[in-house]
């Protein structure tokens, strides 16, 4: 099990796991979001080789409407 | 030209704008905050004729993921994107709302803003200075939010801020340019394009903003809280074009005394 | 509504206004005076978009009765010819100076003036009554320039008059609405068509005063002495639309504080 | 002979003259002028019976540009 | 002259102004309406150092005679009272409330005002016209509340009239001097003293009419409906002398640029 | 109080106002510069009632020591000297040239202000910052010229500065404040004396200045190159007394509609 | 009986009476008010020589706070 | 003989000299200036014992009229 932190909420999510999995599983358009893990972008050409570790932190954001 | 369609863009697509390279025939810029929903957003930013609309960057609701997305509704082929940091109080949130927002767009021309606390969230130009530098140095274009300072302004441009955008006053009061004057030397001293941002209230506003020599202008509360949002983004579009037009038109010298517009010879006595 | 087209008169088409029951599209009126000549006239009037134009009453120059001549230059049967009574300063000269424009253009609506002395060619109000009285027993329907006095204002509409035309600023100075207020207070009342008239000197003038709620606006100055004027022509067109639309939109509540326009929820932290 | 004042000028003028004979002359297209006598207005549908009179004072007016 | 006091009336005694062949030192005229009640009134009038104040005419109260009266609190032997006639909407009303307020009083200069209907109040001219000719005919010193109009304001004067008093806002608006340039048209051509009345809403307003050149200033509500009448009163009798102080000065040019109040020369290096 | 002397400073003796501990009466402060001569400077500061002049630093003429200086006409005994850096550009002269200042004076009060280029020399805020806290850690107390930016202000005062002095328009240039909103909000979040220095341009403007809630006023140039500066200074000191009086009157709201200041009850029939 | 309208209000007052003795019958200070009978102004000195009449219209009037 | 800068000048000067008999030299009252030598101010009680040293860039600086 990886224990990490998700837009800021305490995940419990099956190991092993990448970035690609990981938003495959939750139902995302990889065009539509971007990723940043421990503060650092992951670009989205690395999204199937970046593996979770326990205790990262991720941010999976998009844009919405705002001035 | 037809007169019968003189504020047609056909009628000033001569008369576009430049900002980092890209060429822009709309000196309108939106927001797409603060809308009822999604279809209003769409139909108010089809109304405006904006060819650059502003976003924020925001973590996805991953409780709903299914839930539509702004791109769903405004298509980022036929809209350039313009990322913001709003919300953001420092320059490392700034700097790292727009890393997640270049990634997500594939695009580096950003709007940076930083903003001192609530409720007047007036720029803070100490933090901005140090977004802006670190953001230029990672290869952003960057359009700047800033106050109407114009040694501030004057700095930004020096770093490499592809544009200039002071507010016309406090963002979301719509209450017209309150600076008038100074917006004047801004634009006078700027060597790249200034646009007003924040402050318009209606048409009007956004007219004088052009008559005073903007390039464009960005506004989105004027808009999105009309009684009726794509009325006044109809509105907008046309004002922006009156007053673009008046600016390069040069308007008549003001007088006291009064000057007839009829002749005085030929009276029948 | 094409967004990409946002203030051309299809737009607004089902949004004319009625005097006299006359229906026009275009809420511009122009005067023909002070141009440098009849084809600039003409290319201003036709950038204009305007379906009405002020025209003057004169001796024909004997000397050169074959000099080219308005009509021949602005079609009688394309725009709607008001004769006005500018220099005149007693209802006599008025009325007299009308029933010849009526004769030459077989028509009978007409915009009254009587004016008080130079410098300020102020309207006078007890010969405009005078006039007025007289123009309406003989058949005229009457538009009348006048202050911004909701007493005579009033007045003159009970009288018969078909439109309201009170003057924004001395005439020919284009300083601008000079007293929005009283204006506001004319509109508030009246119950035929008020016209903002004298005063505009550019765009956002002519915007403010739609905005306000004016049925249209008059000029001739703005346009005729601008720099250019068929682009400021085309700047009125855009501005007397955008004006009209932000007054149909509702504009946004002013606000003291300041009110962001990107949600401050799901910021990254 | 006849003489009147046209547009405030004296002039004088080969009499018997009508209005249309008086506009013919001057080479006025009769329409676009208008036509005052003593102050009276001379319909153009009368300007040929209209026969002018000594010391008649006639004012002959177009438009023009204007405010 | 003691820098201490720079405002005290001995500084500008030599600066009074005259009506009517009186001769007055304060240059702020006040109503007695509109306060709490007569010690109040007192009070504020005091404060203002007001040598004129208007006051109205109106029915005994027969069913309380011995109830207090204005002249028990505002001495009439101190201060020149001003009859006015508000609430008078025909000349008829007026010229037999001033023929009332003379017997009353004994003396024959008065406040004239013929006003239009509710809720704006604005003069009628016409009516004022008539009111004003009877008046004067039946020996009466005029002054004359009127509409910013200067051809009316003229002829006012050419009948007679010992006193201009145009409106500088609707009565009781509070919104302060809405149009300058017709005010100073006004004070330009006039030859009697010229008083705005109506309008003011707090100090600087009071300061911006005395600038532009009035002779002097009335007001009512400014000071009654202040939250603190008392302190309001000594304001505007300070504003009331800064204005008349700087319109005597001769305000320094406006400039565009700026311009350093230090010498340049003699920097250490 | 005595009616007859309403704005006489006895009357607002209670109302003084407090910078670093040091208490004054008058709520204006001038410059010495800009005047025709050392004895027109003398007047005009004695006219003006000022308490704290401010002054600036400058090379000793060596070759005409025996020149009057300043001194000789403005006592520093009764008038509180606030030197400036005026043509300091940068934070390391402007620390030089007060400290110089200091040991000339005697004192540390000081007004600090680092400006941009010409022709505008608006403050430079970073540079500002920079100059402030090596003052304050000298052991200055700091009056601080700014723009008019909230975040820059509140940041001076968090520093130590022990006064706000924002620019009301750009210095020299008498257009009047130009952002009275903006100074409002700066002035609502302070906690230290805020005061308007540079743009007044006559009376009313600094009345304006005062009535929207600022501690005092700092101008020169509307009283030196006013036509006449005695009275201009005079101007000012009474204006300065009636824009604090009325704001602490509480103005009257402002109404649309009117509201006649005479009952319109008890009217003859 | 006198039957008179007094400040609009009908009043039987004894008859006969004069302005003076009205005025004074209703305690009012003559330096303080003003009359008018009938729409003329009565003046101060007449008081005491002018009688009323049965119908007569008479005003009392005097100073009150106004702007 | 010394040489240094008086208030931006280059001057020759008679040693030894103090602040203080330069001050008297010149003609300044010293309750009126302030001095400031290499960039250092030289307080006033300090005048009679700081000797001038070839050199020195000396300020002499006074209060004169500014906004």
């Amino acid at each position: 099990m990886l224990e990490l932190t998700l837009n800021g909420e305490a995940r419990r999510l099956e190991a092993p796991l990448t970035v690609a999995s990981l938003l495959a599983s939750l139902g995302l358009d990889t065009r539509k979001v971007a990723v940043e893990r421990n503060e650092e972008i992951v670009p989205r050409s690395r999204y199937a080789e970046t593996w979770l570790a326990p205790g990262d932190a991720l941010e999976i954001v998009h844009f919405i409407g705002g001035g | 030209m037809d007169g019968m369609q003189p504020a047609s863009p056909a009628g000033i697509e001569d008369d576009g704008w430049t900002v980092a390279g890209r060429r822009f025939r709309s000196r309108l810029v939106v927001g797409t905050g603060k809308y009822k929903d999604l279809p209003e957003t769409a139909a108010a930013i089809e109304a405006s004729g904006a060819e650059i609309v502003t976003v924020a960057v925001r973590r996805v609701n991953l409780s709903d993921p299914k839930s539509p997305m702004l791109q769903d509704y405004v298509d980022p082929k036929r809209w350039t994107y313009l990322p913001n940091t709003a919300g953001c109080h420092t320059a490392q949130e700034a700097v790292r709302t727009l890393r997640l927002a270049r990634e997500a767009g594939g695009w580096n021309l950003v709007k940076l803003e930083v903003l001192g606390p609530p409720p007047f969230l007036y720029p803070d130009m100490a933090a901005t200075f140090e977004a802006a530098e670190a953001l230029i140095r990672d290869g952003f274009e960057v359009m700047v939010y800033c106050a109407d300072d114009p040694v501030a302004a004057k700095r930004l441009e020096e770093m490499g801020c592809v544009a200039i955008m002071p507010l016309g006053a406090p963002i979301g009061s719509g209450l017209g340019l309150q600076n008038p004057a100074m917006l004047s030397i801004l634009i006078e001293q700027a060597s790249v394009p200034v646009l007003v941002d924040a402050g318009i209230g209606t048409a009007s506003d956004a007219a004088i903003a052009m008559e005073i020599g903007c390039d464009a202008v960005l506004l989105n509360s004027a808009i999105a809280h009309a009684r009726n949002p794509v009325l006044m983004a109809r509105a907008m579009a046309a004002a922006v074009q009156a007053g673009r037009l008046a600016h390069l038109a040069g308007r008549m010298p003001r007088k006291m005394g009064a000057d007839p517009s009829s002749p005085l010879t030929g009276l029948i006595r």
